[in-house]
């Protein structure tokens, strides 16, 4: 049996004697009898350590770690920096509690105020929070902080993350709200259907920067008519793209929220990953979640606290204006670390990068037969392709390769595949893969 | 200390990309960003020294004991970092074809069988990110539920008035309507209350078991029974697990559907408020409503399947705190049946031992055995040295340990409630208890010193209604900058 | 050009003209034009960090790490517990230097004091320092201190590990000193050669525990022999084993030494590593190196500070015991963090399993045709087999399978195995290995 | 705070190996130890919590400046440290065969050249384990220089009294005699004194250039030509090279033979006092007695050879501290023929700018261009208040940051040696010279309270007479296990 229970069982049967009882099973005499499991759970006994790291080590080998990978879609491979890593593996940073106690407290409290400010540098807005769950679910809280008594009509742009259109859903179901998906046309939303939707009920619109399809829209003029309605700009963002793209400030949003893995990250399957949240000052008290706020202490010396506790869950409770109590703090840490490495200089340069490199593979496959690009749009560091021929097996026999390619698309989309590159992604690498895919064309042929 | 924009006022450059090796493009000057922005670049050698001075003014588990009642801040053992550290979980896309990924839905199907087992429910969800995520996934399921069955009048909500917070708070962003019930003087539901609020419109009910009290219902069949004769279903909060592992489960209680905080019971670390991870686990009637993706044995292998015919849709992207889940999956692994029930044991053997120290100093308004954890009141000491549990509970940092949980349950005036978890060893929990009885020695004898605590902290008690009343929740550049 | 220089082109030019200069070069006009290099150094100009880290990630994996290990002879693989690497890496211990100043370097010092404890508790002596460069050099420096003026002919036990025999060698060439060796007998010293050779000019007489065949020698009638004609007995150990075996406390050494690697050090291709050096306390003042000692600070509390400085070299110069001054003190915490997670059952239990594992290969191996035990002395965890075949093509093809056999050894010794087995190898490995042996004969039989 | 051994006095157990999987064997009772073992496992939650206490116990170049003279605390980058964690560096036997070790010999390979091309010199060994082994390392080449052509009455080396007390010390430990010879009052070379010490009996010469007051011999290359011309070899002490890197090389300046500190130039981490790493380098004359064993080229592969005709043999175990080799090669790599330059440039300008702006409060013996380093004394200081420079060092803890090399070089009365690194930005130098302003105010106000330092470190001047009158070096179980 693995334990790291450290009373030996000399101790446990002196404090049991201590106590006045006889045996373990004192302990839960006040649990009815009927309750009691009565027998051992079904569950193997425990192991050693040098075993259970023989054990998980076997199940990680079972995963591929493609060294050549072009796929995106909302988790990106971005260069992690060392020092990112060491930072957030610190022992004090991984094991504190929400910092309730403030006092002992105030490095998690002072790296979320820095946090707090770095987001809203990147993103150009007022106010931010100490981060939510993931991308997602930080686009369907803020919708949640839209919404107002007549206002109750939801409208997201069909041309952002569909992870994104479905959390949002799954929110808001049977909240009373109404949520409509705007169509998407030439691969982005389609303005004039916008324009329809639009009226005094709608709460919010909500479009992604840049887009599923890796296209930026023409935010102004999205925010223009949207706001005109009275409703909420809401924006949804690649943090790293901040550093060189026009901000959700720039262009009129009240609210921007994101993914924030991109920032020092790793893919982990998908999580844990960071949801941020920014807003105008007008709407901070509808900001859901942690908040770290500055003040003084008794002293007289700068101090920070969680504040603005009276949004919260523990002070209000069916009246709070999220449940959520947790925030993503190592992940907020994380992302600050790796911002205060890149710097504003060292985000463009990945932005940079990442955009060339971008450029550099659409044309090169679109240089090949039966590809072309989906879209007309500008790009940053995704693109859309369309490919006449069997995606599965061209993937398939890249995969063989240590290649994992774009996203295929499904159903109406079939066909199409979202490629992503970052400053991780060598010309070499671009070259061997339209190699690859010019032998699994050459192949094809030969049937 | 200074903050980090106060310390880097220029960007010092990066070395961390490479050059540019294909054609530079150009972003179009319309979509570029004019505002600037200031993120300067630190050199590495200032980035490690600002972060070892945060660091040192954290106080995680890895620095003393962690009493915080219902948080179960127990150790969080390093092989289950080292095991989540490994490129072959860090280094995969969340969208891989299934057949690259096996060892990765291995960890997700493989914990949600033990999940299953340990606490007797049919199926599990590792989606949610936190604790309120899984309550709110659950709540979600509820609402499936009685939705398939057309059973549309079921609007409510039934939960005690000792709940955690985010019960009632998920409960309402779910959509539905919180009703309200009292407790016992134990903190245990008043069965006849709760026999009152039942009805068509119920849709379910919350219970913490054990409660914050850290006592077990004694009524906890008679209470989920009246729920399911109502028609509604009975929700499960599972803060409170860490005591009972082994040795009853809540399926077995009549509960429907529950979360877990992997973060609390199976001792992933906290991080200073996250990652965390909710697991929601339900009984069969609810399986089918669990959310999107979910993972399915295919002959030999695992596949990933997004089969939403009524399935509650998806309430997060990708797939779950996946990081978090392989950590909790070690531990366990390791722990195992025996494990787990040893580990519960202790916790509450730790939990009377202390108690039981402390009754002769402290008012401990229920009397043993408790579970887990336990509650102390500092009413007395208030009325008769004006020293509140606040007070207290800042003294208490001067002596390097964490204090309790304060003000909760709020049922007990004046409350600590500990915590002290299994992985404290008996020198650990001695040391304490002479610490506390000193600190209730001290309160008696010089209240006014008490009541200045804390004194050798990095910064005294912090003006926090200063803080919500003129917020000031991000650095001002302009302020600072030339 | 990667830097961690922070400060900017501008701001070193600033510098230069408040200093008065107007390019670097003017610093260093006090150099002789002669010697100034007057080019750049012909090796490549710098890379960023995402290009290092490729590189030597390419460079790490054109090594082959062997997941089945039979190899021992003075590295070990024993199971390191993932809390030692964790406490290893904190910032603060790895980035520190020697702790001259102990009003800030509490934490180094106090945890040589008890790793200090620590090893004299293992080899049951009365002193310590706080570590040598590693087993040989140990063994080196423990036959310094033995030399006197009178005393000038050192003996080494010729069943040592031959690293042993040449670093003393090496150390103690031109110093006026004459080394013999004695002759091993059936695998162990022979104690007659021994008691001819040993006179009142020798210094000392060093012997392995267990040796380098892996086995257990009559420590008691070698040290007995030893002491009776006035030399100093001195025993190179096995650290993890002495948590089992008589200590040379025991045997009436008066110095043990040996490699620290086993204590949860990595195998590394060899370093770093970790010299340990025990002594009696009459020895204390010739220790060489570092020593961590307890004494009391102005306000009277326990502190501990470097002591017995008097012998060192700074002190001493050219009259100093040794040159040495670095101890390996990360090295050392490594060890004690590994002690302290083990605890003496742990260590005893680690020795168990090896030696077990030991004599059930042992058994199975020598059931194989041509293969039997080279002696017959009793082994712990190391013993050596001859092989009647082809010893090289034997271990290639085992190589293949992905194991690395036992040590082949040459010269006079060639057909000899030395065979290791420590905790992590499973019987299931084992069995494979013995598998794949019947392989390799059958298929050497074929033809 | 407390030993490790009175926070845990009973093993707690141990749950990290396997049970046995096959039959146990037991050892004869005669091999079997029987005196009490005093080593018990503690539980991993106070192995943490004491490891963390010593930590913050200790001052790293992470928690701030570090200016110690002649020990070039520069930054540690952590990039270096993730290689040298790869499994691929950290897994593999140092007795496995060449071709499965071909990335281990490269690392090596590539660094031996690299430093080769850096310092002048045309071969390395990278066996010697830190700076002092270097030096012997290279003693013996001198020595076996010599008898391998007979010249055995060569047996004197000439030390500056300004050098290194390692000098000498490794000099008598490789079996030579000691020749002192007098510095001129900036620490040069008294080339007269040289004059008359070299003779047929000379063997060779060791010196630091930069010298310890930060200054390069302007004689260097007549002072070479002397030893040479009597016949005997120049030893580069390469502590000082930090401030020559892609400037000037030893090799240039007449050095036959010399050693690098790896954790002192090139960054690798100094572990409060080792793993070090002193590889020794030598020119064409030498590289033939360089120790076994030695990575050869063969074809496309590496070898390792053990080949010994004229070497002077093994100076250590296996094949040096590869990790910390495979630390540098990163740093080697990641800074390049510019970077190195730029590293040197860089501590030079910031040691000239420290100097320059403390000198009208301190006296700086030597007026500049300084090289990496640079002495203060604080004798008129003494003179006129009684604060020494050990009062001086004690006060400056106090303000966090760490005091510089003291007392040395002898030369200079109650000096203080800053060298302050590359690696600190004009802003944290800024910081440092107001402290350093501050400090000498307070030392003229109020010297009793700088006598008194330090007051705000974990405790306060240690007894250093008693710990070595009255030794306590290990902790007596006797006096406190029952």
């Amino acid at each position: 049996m693995g334990t790291y229970v450290p009373n030996t069982k000399t101790e446990q049967e002196e404090i049991l004697k201590s106590l006045g009882y006889t045996g373990m099973e004192d302990l839960f005499v006040t649990i009815p009898k009927e309750v009691l499991l009565g027998r051992a759970l079904d569950i193997p006994d425990g192991i050693s350590e040098l075993q259970v790291k023989k054990k998980l080590s076997k199940i990680a080998g079972e995963n591929k770690v493609f060294s050549s990978l072009f796929r995106g879609c909302g988790a990106y491979r971005h260069y992690i920096p060392s020092i990112v890593k060491q930072v957030a593996s610190k022992e004090e940073f991984m094991t504190a509690y929400t910092p309730y106690q403030a006092e002992i407290s105030q490095g998690t409290l002072q790296a979320i105020f820095e946090f707090q400010t770095m987001i809203c540098e990147l993103t150009g807005l007022d106010v931010a929070n100490a981060s939510v769950y993931d991308g997602c679910s930080a686009a369907a809280e803020a919708v949640i902080m839209c919404r107002e008594r007549k206002r109750n009509r939801v409208l997201l742009s069909g041309a952002m993350n569909p992870q994104i259109i479905e959390t949002v859903k799954t929110y808001l179901h049977g909240t009373g709200a109404e949520i409509f998906v705007v169509p998407a046309k030439e691969g982005v939303t389609d303005k004039q259907a916008l324009q329809q939707m639009l009226d005094d009920k709608t709460a919010c619109f909500l479009v992604q920067q840049p887009n599923f399809y890796g296209i930026l829209e023409d935010y102004e003029e999205l925010g223009k008519i949207t706001k005109e309605s009275g409703a909420r700009y809401v924006m949804s963002c690649n943090p790293i793209l901040l550093g060189m793209l026009k901000t959700p400030g720039e262009y009129g949003a009240d609210i921007a929220v994101g993914e924030g893995q991109p920032l020092g990250l790793s893919l982990s399957y998908g999580g844990p990953y960071l949801g941020f949240m920014t807003a105008t000052s007008e709407l901070m008290r509808k900001l859901p979640g942690r908040i770290a706020g500055q003040t003084k202490d008794a002293r007289g010396e700068t101090a920070y606290v969680l504040t603005l506790q009276a949004r919260e869950q523990h002070i209000r409770r069916e009246k709070a204006s999220s449940s959520i109590c947790s925030n993503e703090a190592l992940c907020a840490l994380t992302a600050s670390v790796y911002l205060s490495a890149m710097g504003k200089k060292g985000l463009k340069q990945a932005a940079t990068l990442s955009m060339s490199k971008a450029h550099y593979l659409a044309a090169k496959l679109c240089s090949l037969p039966r590809f072309k690009m989906a879209f007309e749009g500008d790009f940053v560091h995704e693109f859309t392709t369309v490919y006449e021929g069997n995606t599965d097996k061209l993937l398939d026999e890249l995969e063989k390769y240590g290649i994992l390619g774009g996203l295929p698309l499904q159903g109406t989309d079939t066909g199409k595949i979202i490629w992503c590159t970052t400053e991780m992604n060598s010309k070499e690498e671009m070259d061997e893969l339209i190699d690859r895919i010019k032998e699994v064309q050459l192949h094809e042929a030969d049937i | 200390m200074k903050l980090i924009f106060e310390k880097t006022k220029i960007d010092r450059g990066s070395m961390l990309l490479p050059p540019l090796d294909v054609p530079e493009t150009e972003l179009k000057a319309c979509y570029k960003r004019e505002k600037e922005l200031h993120l300067e670049a630190m050199p590495e050698t200032d980035i490690s020294r600002h972060y070892t001075e945060l660091a040192e003014r954290v106080y995680g588990v890895n620095n003393g004991f962690y009493p915080l009642g219902s948080c179960t801040m127990k150790y969080n053992p390093k092989v289950n970092d080292e095991m989540a550290a490994l490129p072959g979980f860090t280094d995969i896309h969340p969208l891989q074809p299934a057949a690259t990924v096996q060892g990765a839905l291995k960890v997700i199907s493989e914990t949600e069988k033990l999940l299953s087992e340990i606490t007797g429910m049919d199926d599990y969800s590792l989606q949610p990110a936190a604790g309120a995520h899984g309550e709110f996934t659950g709540l979600k399921l509820i609402r499936a539920y009685h939705e398939k069955r057309g059973d549309v009048k079921r609007t409510k909500i039934i939960v005690p008035d000792s709940a955690h917070g985010t019960n009632p708070a998920s409960a309402a962003m779910a959509g539905f309507e919180v009703v309200n019930i009292p407790s016992t003087d134990k903190g245990f539901v008043d069965v006849e209350a709760l026999k009152k609020a039942v009805g068509e419109d119920t849709a379910g009910f919350m219970l913490t078991n054990p409660n914050t009290l850290g006592l077990f219902d004694e009524n906890i069949l008679e209470i989920t029974k009246i729920v399911h004769d109502a028609g509604g279903l009975n929700y499960y909060d599972g803060a409170n697990l860490n005591a009972i592992m082994g040795i009853a489960r809540p399926g077995d209680m009549g509960f429907d559907v529950m979360h877990l905080n992997l973060h609390k019971t199976f001792s992933t670390p906290h991080g200073g408020g996250g990652p965390g991870s909710g697991p929601v686990g339900c009984k069969k009637i609810l399986t089918r409503f669990l959310p999107v993706p979910r993972v399915k044995r295919n002959g030999d292998s695992y596949v990933l399947s997004e089969d939403r015919e009524d399935s509650i849709g998806r309430v997060r992207g990708f797939n779950g705190n996946f990081l978090v889940l392989v950590r909790a999956l070690t531990y366990i692994l390791t722990l195992g049946a025996d494990g787990l029930k040893a580990a519960s044991q202790n916790a509450v053997l730790n939990a009377n031992y202390l108690m039981e120290n402390l009754k002769d100093t402290y008012l401990t308004p229920f009397s043993g055995p408790c579970m887990h954890e336990f509650v102390i009141s500092l009413e007395e000491l208030k009325k008769e040295t004006g020293v509140s549990a606040l007070d207290m509970a800042k003294a208490l940092l001067d002596y390097g340990v964490h204090p309790p949980t304060m003000y909760f349950p709020l049922i007990v005036h004046e409350a600590f409630m500990l915590e002290p978890t299994e992985t404290e060893s008996r020198e650990n929990l001695d040391k304490v208890i002479s610490i506390y009885k000193e600190l209730y020695k001290r309160a008696k004898d010089d209240p006014e010193d008490i009541k200045n605590s804390p004194k050798k902290t990095v910064i005294g008690r912090p003006d926090e209604v200063m803080a919500a009343r003129t917020p000031v929740i991000r650095y001002d550049f302009t302020g600072s900058i030339n």
